[in-house]
């Protein structure tokens, strides 16, 4: 089972490199939302996958019957989740002034930090 | 006899799911591939949900089952009337029925969606 | 400075005086001392400063380390007298005054630190303040220059200087410099005595300007006088001297040492002074003649015998005192006349006695003349060449050479101006106030009054020199001008008749030496095409690696990943992998595909509303993973952000242009799988072997009795892990008040 | 004693909300001066606990470890949480004249303390995936502030830099998921013994993932692009506690687990470190060489000397890891400074830009005193804070027989002090191309004292270090050996083992 | 409809979340919803009216009868290969005046197959619907009134 | 479990996740921007569904509560992109797709 | 967004949603939902308020600046971690208090781990709101 989603993973994290290194900023985006996916489940999957048993402990026992899926990771990929969405949200916004401000959407024509060549 | 039940309440679930799917691919125009989904895929939904009500038969799922259904029945128009109305408002183009052939048809709408509102890829 | 002497002659008050009193203080303790260090005793004190490194604040006080402290105090004091006068007036006096004295006092830890980095540090800070100095008319490129210059070549020999120190730390176990004197010739068998030697000699050669790095001294001299004075003349040049000078118990006798010392002492003493003879700038002269000096010690520190040895501890004090009051002389010329040009300068003698008769007198000790100090100086060079047991024919030569070519610079710049010639037009030379003569009076005079008593020098100085140098007295040879009929004798009246031809010739034996020096690479002009080439170089470099291009940056950083993963899995080998697809589904299959599906089409669509759907696929397929495998928090909590993201992005959308095509690109494909490739392989190996679930197992058994919880993700984020959630919170916070500042930051604050 | 853990990182929370609660008053900025003072008490009384009583641990929420999530301070953590205190307070002082109202409308003075409560939690963290967090944390703010103000180049800047650290952060994260799933904890002490167990040829190869992810946090060769592209842009409190502190962060998570946990094939792993270093010294040292603007030198200087701080690492022998430590806090110091000076040059001078200004030196000369300070000690000179780094490190190296890295060591010495005469030349002594003399009186009363304190204090720290480095080399000595043999690390978060 | 049955809604809508029906629940649910709509307050129009239960489930009947009926016609148009649908927009004046019962009308008309309200013009006078099966308009039309929007307005405006 | 529920179940899946697919395919062909949106609706409603099945299928009623959330939150993003699709033309008109 | 559909149909949803958010939010400790679930499901309420009738009125219908209750919402969390202190437990270390408990049932639970519970419901829905808002007026 792991195999397979390790499989999966690896093409999703493919699929986002070579987007984010289309010089594009929204193809960028893309990929950054494919990538961070890759990363949650990544560590979902270290986790090891459970079939149909979620962590839950049922009215009236001290702790999960049977034995259920690994909490741990679940609250990483959740932290994490939330975190990717906070970064994603501000670079999409950063995405958004750069081109309000510097008209383009492909950062190899940004130059006004490092400019072409460097003043005498 | 509740799983019976529920068994073939599943497949009949399925069933409109499918069918759902297929008008999606199949029909000629936006409008007439919303019919489709939009409803069927809701049907779809309210089957199945029946089915845990059947199944479970307890009260808080029953409440649930049911409140799934009936968000479906407030959202689902309201996001197919948003669609549709942006479809009207941007002029997709939309296909007459005059008898032609579907294979010709399909042909025909191939050319006539590649007015504005295409990916040319 | 040119155009006649400052008129206010009163200096610059108390910032003018307080230095010159607390230098001559100081020379006075020093002096108080002598009595002591005559008694063949030694003064040592030691502070504790970095016991951990066994790093102390140790002094030593014996005979080398006296003389140059009164030498660099002595002179120190006249210069800043001098000084005062100078430089009357100038604004920026006081910063002058607070480095030459900053340098006086940092010199003077130089030669009495006991301890390799207790010196470094003194020897660093020499270097600091002469950089300061030498760039003191800062507005002039011309002094930026040439202060950059003499600070980087002294600042690399310092480098070099300083990893010698340390190794000979390392190989002697101490940082003490008696302490490795003390351990005799241990130094001299150990295997790192080479690097050791060639590091500190790098370093005590750029410092001392000798051949090859003489170049920057020259240029140096773009100092006002009274720094180079002090400085090129009596002090900081000979730092490098007095490092070889104390090293020389511990280190000297072996062939390299001898051979190095000799060769590179004999090569610069003839080669500077030629270069000098060939000046018509009298500073430019002097600083050459300065250069000859250095080498001449060199040389000397290159043997062993008594000879050499008091040879050495005279001409370094003849040497520092006639040098000096040259130096200041010229300054006087300098003020007085406006130029500094032998052949624009003439008949001043009678204008400016005082100061004639100080040149006059510096200028014959340094010619060697008796009954001057310098004679008795000479006589002891020829009587120490000769006593070098290997070559004494070369060593002698290169004496005689250069000491001839020395007699005919001291013409040129101590008798010409006065007595040859007469005033050009257009210069109306006084001579100089009392503050300025007095220094190179005193200063030269005292070469001959030591000439006339020398016992006063040997017993004070001398032989406690000579003990430091080699650790016996009886080592130290008399100083008397009248040694008898003697080999040295007839060295000397043949330096005589070479130099005096010299001096008469010396405007055609320029002539030759200018189209002489034509052929030999100038490392002055070496000097800009290197730091030409570092730049073009440094830039050449940044911009390969720092382009300003996003797409290289992140394709560097991804094609570290891969490589780094890559290449680490060849050194290590394949880990153990081991696959199990019994328990796989169709279902998993299948929402795996619809997954990979997703991926796939963000990735070759150019429309930006597929790109979106297909994320959103991807999205959904992952929730439909987390749904499978038993995560309804995760699924939940995924499907939510997923149509935030989709709406985000839809409202973002309105205002972006769409995508262009995208033209493939294999180096990008090729970087992307393999990168994909790593991480699943990684993955793989990963689950290839079972987890330790003790983590687990406590959430699951203590979620309810003690956390009071049922759903245990749920638990874990709020108490088991709360300050990880706290964390997280904080970047939502964070990440929508930077985004919110970032879409307001172009309007007026943020308003409702 | 958990409390003294847990304070230097909820004091800049409390700051924060305050100073965000009053970012339309002037009393934003002084909520922000008072909370970084209490930091540094509370940092102060951390460090003396710590050096009473050795290594302490906290459980948070009681929970015992490794389940729960521990709070650590050695002495390392410790001395970094001080000294980000002591940058923090002399940051908050200067952004009273350095940052205006819009500014703090936006929010900066709450954003600025988030990212000092990051980079604390990531000093005294003893779990890895809140280590992780910590990083978003700091990551994050350090965002806003970046872009903060929205010209054009600090936009273009931030775009690169977001891109990258994005990366970097996505690799940590997916190592840490790999770690995880190899070893089953999380707790940094428990993964130490817990590595063991694990595929050691994996354990190498999830290493490297923390090299490079760590690697790109501590602008390391070749992986230091987003650092020159941004660095230069934003406020110059800004970029000043960047450069103290950000960089600083990776080189600490690089010194902590790869002393603490990646230490089972050190031949391998620390060779490939000891390349890095070397590389990113002469790098970062040519990169600077070619620029002709204060702060980008500045800039690529960071680089170059995290090349120090690395090697330090690398060699692993004790003395190295003094070196590294000593290094690192040296450094903190003096680089916020000397953008803290470089943003005083900006107001008075009119730029940054070496060919656009000048004449400090005449006009300016307490301004040139307080940068020959920073200055000279970055470029190594003793008796400056930086000569004794260098000294240490160059040391280490030769005792080791590393004659090749010694000579780039002191090579690299000799082009930072080619690169801050630069400044110096250019800045200082040639006469500003204006025709104006630059005065320290042109700054408004107030704005004197708020640029002029913080960077005197801080000159002042240097020469300290500098003139008694003895205390502070037998702190580094004792770290070092904590870092060296970590038993009291763990033995303090997991209890005695076994 | 006004706020107290909104709020009941909410209530009920509350105790249907929690799945245990008890007077606790309703009232935390009536609290809860109570501050909800404070909180879209300004949404909340003043128009109040008085509900026929029995037109209600008269509505909810029909409208799943037709939701059935209809279903099955487009699911033979969408698996015959021949299309038969004459889809056609047709705009159907509005008599339902409240929010609400525009709302159920259209909603309806879109959740019944073979139509879909697309939108309701400003003046909120006719309703624009999308039909499959636009044979006759008129017929259509006629049908629509008499069928989904009376019930409506019976159900909701009790004319 | 009943053999017939495992099976109708299995049956159940199948087609949902042969929905999914072919909704995924119109998503591909567009061809219009509302094309995509609708598909992804659809999808959406299909999770529900499979939440539904998935709460059999394990006993667990925990997946009835993403579908509550799904169902209750997903037409979001739909309103957003048929947004997005008119304003689009709004905004320019003579650019009605979207790229 | 002049929509009467759209407009009306969100009167409902955007009650309904923040009603069903607060739901998740209060059950989470027990069964899957929790403060970001809820946080989210909230917000998504007030966006679509703000997608159908403009932001001027989700403003006014949120009286509060949303960057305040999200900040407020981080005070929160933060004091329900330091509540501890009182007690001289560590940081985050859970309180309870057990309403009318026996020791068969342990009654209506108040914690300071729903107060944080609470703060990370706040801090989600402030944040996003703070972000959704900025956009739509900027963009
Ligand atoms: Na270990
Ligand atoms: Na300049």
């Amino acid at each position: 089972m792991e195999f397979l989603f390790a499989i999966t993973i690896g093409v999703l994290v493919a699929s986002a490199v070579y987007l984010m290194l289309s010089n594009h900023l929204l193809r960028f985006i893309f990929g950054l939302v494919l990538i961070s996916n890759a990363a949650n489940l990544t560590i979902f999957v270290s986790g090891r996958l459970t079939d149909g048993a979620p962590p839950l402990i049922p009215e009236g026992a001290d702790a999960p019957l049977v034995d259920v899926a690994n909490a741990l990771p679940q609250a990483l990929v959740l932290t994490a989740i939330v975190i990717g969405f906070g970064l994603f949200a501000f670079a999409i916004v950063l995405v958004f002034r750069a081109w309000t401000t510097l008209n383009s959407l492909t950062p190899d024509d940004m130059r006004l930090a490092e400019p072409e060549e460097a003043p005498k | 006899m509740i799983e019976i039940i529920t068994g073939s309440l599943i497949i009949l679930g399925g069933f409109f799911a499918v069918i759902g799917a297929i008008g999606l691919v199949r029909l000629p125009d936006v409008l007439l591939r919303m019919h489709a989904s939009t409803k069927i895929g809701t049907l779809a939904c309210g089957v199945i949900m029946l089915c845990c009500a059947v199944f479970f038969g307890t009260s808080d799922i029953i409440i649930r089952a049911v409140a799934v259904v009936l968000f479906l029945l407030l959202t689902a128009p309201i996001g197919a009337h948003m669609i549709g109305r942006s479809v009207v408002s941007t002029g997709v183009p939309l296909w007459k029925n005059d008898g032609i052939e579907q294979s010709e048809l399909d042909a025909a709408l191939h050319q006539e969606h590649s007015a504005p509102g295409e990916p040319r890829t | 400075m040119a155009g006649g002497f400052p008129t206010d002659t009163r200096g610059n008050g108390l910032t003018g005086i307080v230095p010159v009193v607390f230098a001559a203080a100081l020379f006075a303790w020093f002096a108080s001392m002598v009595p002591t260090i005559a008694a063949t005793e030694i003064i040592r004190v030691s502070i504790p400063w970095i016991p951990s490194l066994g790093i102390e604040l140790a002094f030593l006080v014996d005979g080398l380390s006296l003389t140059f402290s009164l030498l660099i105090s002595g002179i120190g004091t006249l210069v800043l007298l001098y000084s005062n006068t100078y430089l009357a007036g100038h604004p920026q006096y006081a910063r002058f005054a607070l480095f030459l004295t900053a340098f006086m006092v940092s010199m003077l830890g130089l030669v009495l630190a006991d301890d390799l980095i207790l010196l470094f540090v003194f020897w660093e800070l020499t270097t600091l303040t002469s950089y300061m100095l030498i760039g003191f008319s800062h507005e002039a490129e011309k002094s930026r220059r040439n202060a950059l210059q003499a600070l980087f070549v002294t600042g690399a020999g310092g480098l070099a200087f300083l990893a010698g120190l340390i190794l000979l730390a390392a190989a002697s176990g101490t940082t003490s410099i008696s302490g490795i004197i003390a351990q005799g010739s241990a130094l001299k068998e150990h295997a790192m005595y080479l690097p050791i030697l060639i590091l500190l000699l790098a370093g005590t050669f750029t410092k001392s300007a000798q051949v090859p790095f003489h170049f920057w001294l020259p240029n140096a001299m773009a100092a006002p006088t009274p720094v180079s004075a002090f400085l090129h003349s009596a002090t900081m040049v000979k730092a490098g001297v007095y490092v070889m000078a104390r090293m020389h118990p511990a280190m000297s006798g072996t062939d390299v040492w001898l051979w190095t010392l000799t060769i590179l002492g004999a090569v610069t003493a003839v080669f500077a002074s030629l270069l000098a003879l060939r000046q018509t700038d009298l500073k430019q002269a002097l600083a050459y003649t300065t250069l000859m000096a250095l080498g001449t010690l060199t040389l000397f520190l290159g043997q062993e015998s008594g000879y050499a040895m008091t040879a050495f501890a005279t001409f370094l004090i003849v040497h520092s005192l006639y040098k000096a009051s040259l130096f200041l002389v010229v300054g006087c010329i300098d003020l007085s006349t406006g130029t500094r040009e032998t052949d624009q300068l003439g008949g001043l003698g009678r204008i400016m006695p005082i100061t004639a008769v100080a040149a006059a007198l510096a200028a014959l000790s340094m010619a060697g003349f008796p009954p001057f100090l310098g004679f008795i100086g000479k006589e002891l060079k020829y009587a120490g060449a000769i006593a070098v047991a290997s070559e004494p024919l070369f060593v002698a030569g290169a004496a005689l050479l250069s000491n001839a070519l020395m007699l005919a610079v001291a013409g040129v710049v101590a008798f010409r101006p006065f007595w040859q010639g007469s005033v050009p037009s257009g210069q109306s030379p006084r001579e100089a106030p009392w503050q300025m003569w007095a220094g190179p009076i005193i200063l030269a005079s005292l070469g001959a009054i030591f000439g006339i008593y020398p016992d006063l020098l040997q017993v004070a100085l001398i032989n406690p020199t000579v003990i430091s140098l080699t650790g016996e007295i009886g080592e130290a040879k008399e100083l008397k001008l009248w040694a008898g009929i003697n080999i040295p004798l007839f060295l000397s009246i043949a330096t005589f008749a070479l130099g005096l031809l010299f001096y008469w010739r010396h405007v055609q034996l320029r002539a030759l030496l200018e189209r002489g020096f034509q052929s030999i690479p100038n490392l002055d002009k070496g000097w800009d095409s290197f730091l030409d080439g570092l730049k073009g170089f440094a830039k050449w470099q940044t911009q390969l690696v720092q382009n300003g291009k996003l797409s290289s940056y992140l394709f560097g950083t991804f094609l570290t990943i891969a490589a780094g993963i890559l290449l680490t899995l060849v050194y290590t080998g394949m880990p153990m992998i081991a696959v199990d697809l019994s328990d796989v589904e169709w279902k998993h299959t299948s929402i795996a595909l619809l997954t990979i599906a997703g991926a796939l089409l963000a990735l070759v669509t150019n429309s930006r509303i597929a790109g979106i759907a297909a994320l959103g696929v991807v999205g959904i397929g992952i929730a439909m993973i987390f749904i499978v495998f038993s995560a309804p928090d995760v699924a939940i909590t995924q499907l939510l952000v997923e149509t935030l993201v989709v709406v985000l992005v839809a409202v973002v959308m309105l205002r972006l242009p769409s995508m262009p095509k995208a033209e493939f690109r294999l180096n990008h494909a090729v970087l992307s799988v393999a990168v994909g490739a790593s991480v699943s392989l990684i993955l793989i190996a990963v689950v290839s072997s079972p987890l330790d679930l003790r983590l687990t197992d406590y959430f699951e058994a203590t979620s309810w009795p003690e956390a009071y919880g049922r759903n245990i993700v749920n638990v874990i984020l709020v108490d088991f892990r709360a300050l990880d959630t706290f964390g997280e919170i904080a970047v939502v916070v964070i990440a929508a008040l930077s985004a919110y500042a970032l879409l307001r930051t172009t309007r007026k604050g943020d308003q409702k | 004693m958990s409390w003294l853990l847990a304070l230097p990182v909820v004091i800049p929370f409390l700051t924060a909300v305050l100073a965000f609660q009053t970012r339309q008053s002037p009393l934003g900025r002084w909520i922000s001066v008072a909370g970084s003072s209490v930091l540094l008490i509370a940092s102060i009384a951390l460090m003396n606990t710590v050096l009473r009583e050795g290594v302490i641990a906290g459980q948070m929420g009681n929970w015992p470890a490794p389940f729960g999530i521990t709070l650590v301070a050695d002495l390392l953590s410790a001395v970094m949480v001080l000294i980000t205190a002591i940058v923090a307070v002399a940051v908050s002082i200067y952004a009273i004249a350095d940052v205006d109202e819009k500014m703090e409308r936006l929010g900066y003075h709450a954003l600025f303390n988030m990212l000092i409560a990051g980079v604390v939690g990531a000093f005294i963290t003893g779990d890895l995936f809140n280590l992780y967090v910590w990083f978003e944390v700091m990551l994050i703010a350090s965002f806003g502030l970046l872009v903060l103000g929205g010209r054009p180049e600090q936009i273009d800047g931030g775009v690169k830099y977001v891109a990258l650290n994005l990366v970097s952060t996505i690799m940590f994260l997916t190592g840490i998921g790999l770690l995880y799933g190899m070893t089953g904890t999380l707790n940094m002490a428990d993964l130490a013994s817990a590595v063991d167990g694990a595929d050691q040829r994996l354990l190498t190869i999830v290493a490297v993932l923390f090299m490079i992810a760590f690697g790109v946090k501590a602008a390391v060769f070749p992986l230091f692009f987003w650092l020159p592209a941004s660095y230069h842009t934003p406020a110059f409190s800004v970029s000043a506690v960047f450069a103290g502190l950000l960089t600083k962060v990776g080189v600490y998570a690089l010194l902590r687990m790869f002393t603490l946990v990646f230490d089972h094939d050190t031949a391998f792993t620390h060779t490939i470190l000891l390349w890095v270093a070397g590389l990113t010294m002469v790098v970062g040292v040519l990169g600077a060489a070619a620029q002709s603007d204060m702060r980008k030198i500045l800039s690529f200087h960071i680089v170059s000397q995290i090349g120090y701080m690395i090697l330090g690492l690398a060699l692993l022998t004790p003395l190295a890891i003094v070196g590294a430590v000593f290094y690192l806090v040296h450094h903190i110091v003096v680089k916020a400074n000397l953008f803290l000076i470089a943003g005083v040059a900006q107001r008075i001078a009119g730029g940054t830009e070496l060919s656009r200004i000048g004449g400090l030196y005449k006009s300016a000369p307490l301004l040139a005193v307080l940068f020959v300070v920073p200055a000279f000690s970055l470029a190594g000179f003793p008796p400056l804070s930086g000569f004794w780094a260098k000294f240490l490190l160059v040391k280490a190296a030769l005792d080791v027989q590393g004659w090749i890295i010694a000579g780039i060591a002191l090579a690299v010495g000799l082009l930072t002090i080619y690169s801050m005469t630069k400044i110096w030349a250019q800045a200082f002594w040639e006469p500003h191309p204006d025709g104006i003399e630059p005065k320290l009186s042109s700054l408004s009363s107030r704005d004197r004292a708020a640029m002029l304190i913080p960077i005197a204090g801080l000159a002042v720290l240097t020469v300290i270090i500098g003139v008694m480095p003895e205390p502070f080399v037998q702190f580094a000595e004792a770290s070092a050996a904590q870092l060296l043999d970590p038993t009291a690390y763990i033995t303090a978060v997991l209890g005695e083992q076994p | 409809m006004n706020t107290f049955g909104l709020n009941i809604i909410l209530a009920i809508a509350w105790v249907a979340f929690t799945g245990s029906v008890s007077l606790v629940g309703l009232i935390t649910g009536f609290v809860i919803g109570y501050g909800a709509l404070w909180l879209i307050q300004p949404l909340i129009g003043t128009s109040t009216y008085f509900r026929r239960v029995t037109a209600w489930i008269k509505l909810v009947i029909m409208f799943h009868y037709e939701l059935i009926v209809s279903s099955f016609a487009v699911a033979m148009d969408v698996l015959t290969p021949k299309h038969r649908s004459r889809p056609a927009i047709i705009e159907v004046p509005l008599d339902v005046k409240t929010d609400t019962g525009i709302l159920l009308v259209t909603n309806l008309i879109s959740l019944t197959p073979g139509t879909l309200s697309l939108d309701v013009s400003e003046d909120r006078k006719t309703l624009l619907v999308h039909a499959m099966f636009a044979d006759d308009p008129d017929a259509l039309r006629k049908s629509l009134k008499d069928g989904m929007e009376r019930w409506v307005i019976d159900a909701v405006e009790g004319a | 479990m009943d053999g017939f529920l495992e099976i109708s179940l299995e049956i159940g899946f199948m087609c949902i996740v042969f929905s999914v697919v072919l909704a995924f395919v119109r998503l591909i062909k567009g061809p219009s921007l509302q094309d995509r949106v609708v598909a992804l609706d659809f999808m959406t409603v299909a999770i529900v569904a499979f939440c539904g099945l998935a709460a059999i299928r394990y006993g667990t009623s925990a997946f009835l509560d993403v579908a509550l959330v799904l169902a209750l939150v997903g037409f979001l993003a739909t309103v957003a992109l048929a947004r997005f699709a008119e304003r689009n033309t709004e905004r320019s008109r003579e650019r009605t797709s979207d790229d | 967004m002049n929509s009467v559909i759209l407009r009306v149909g969100t009167r409902y949803l955007a009650g309904l949603l923040l009603v069903f958010s607060f739901y998740m939010m209060l059950r989470g400790h027990n069964e899957p939902g929790g403060g970001f679930i809820g946080g989210l499901t909230g917000a998504t309420g007030f966006v679509l308020y703000a997608i159908a009738c403009g932001t001027q009125d989700s403003r006014a219908a949120l009286r509060v600046m949303p960057q305040t209750i999200a900040i407020w919402g981080l005070g929160i969390a933060l004091a329900a971690g330091l509540f501890a202190a009182l007690f001289d437990d560590a940081l985050f270390t859970g309180q309870w208090l057990f309403i009318g408990a026996t020791e068969t049932d342990k009654g209506l639970p108040l914690s300071s781990v729903l107060v944080f519970d609470i703060g990370v419901y706040l801090v989600v829905f402030g944040s996003i709101l703070t972000l959704v808002f900025a956009m739509e007026e900027e963009i």
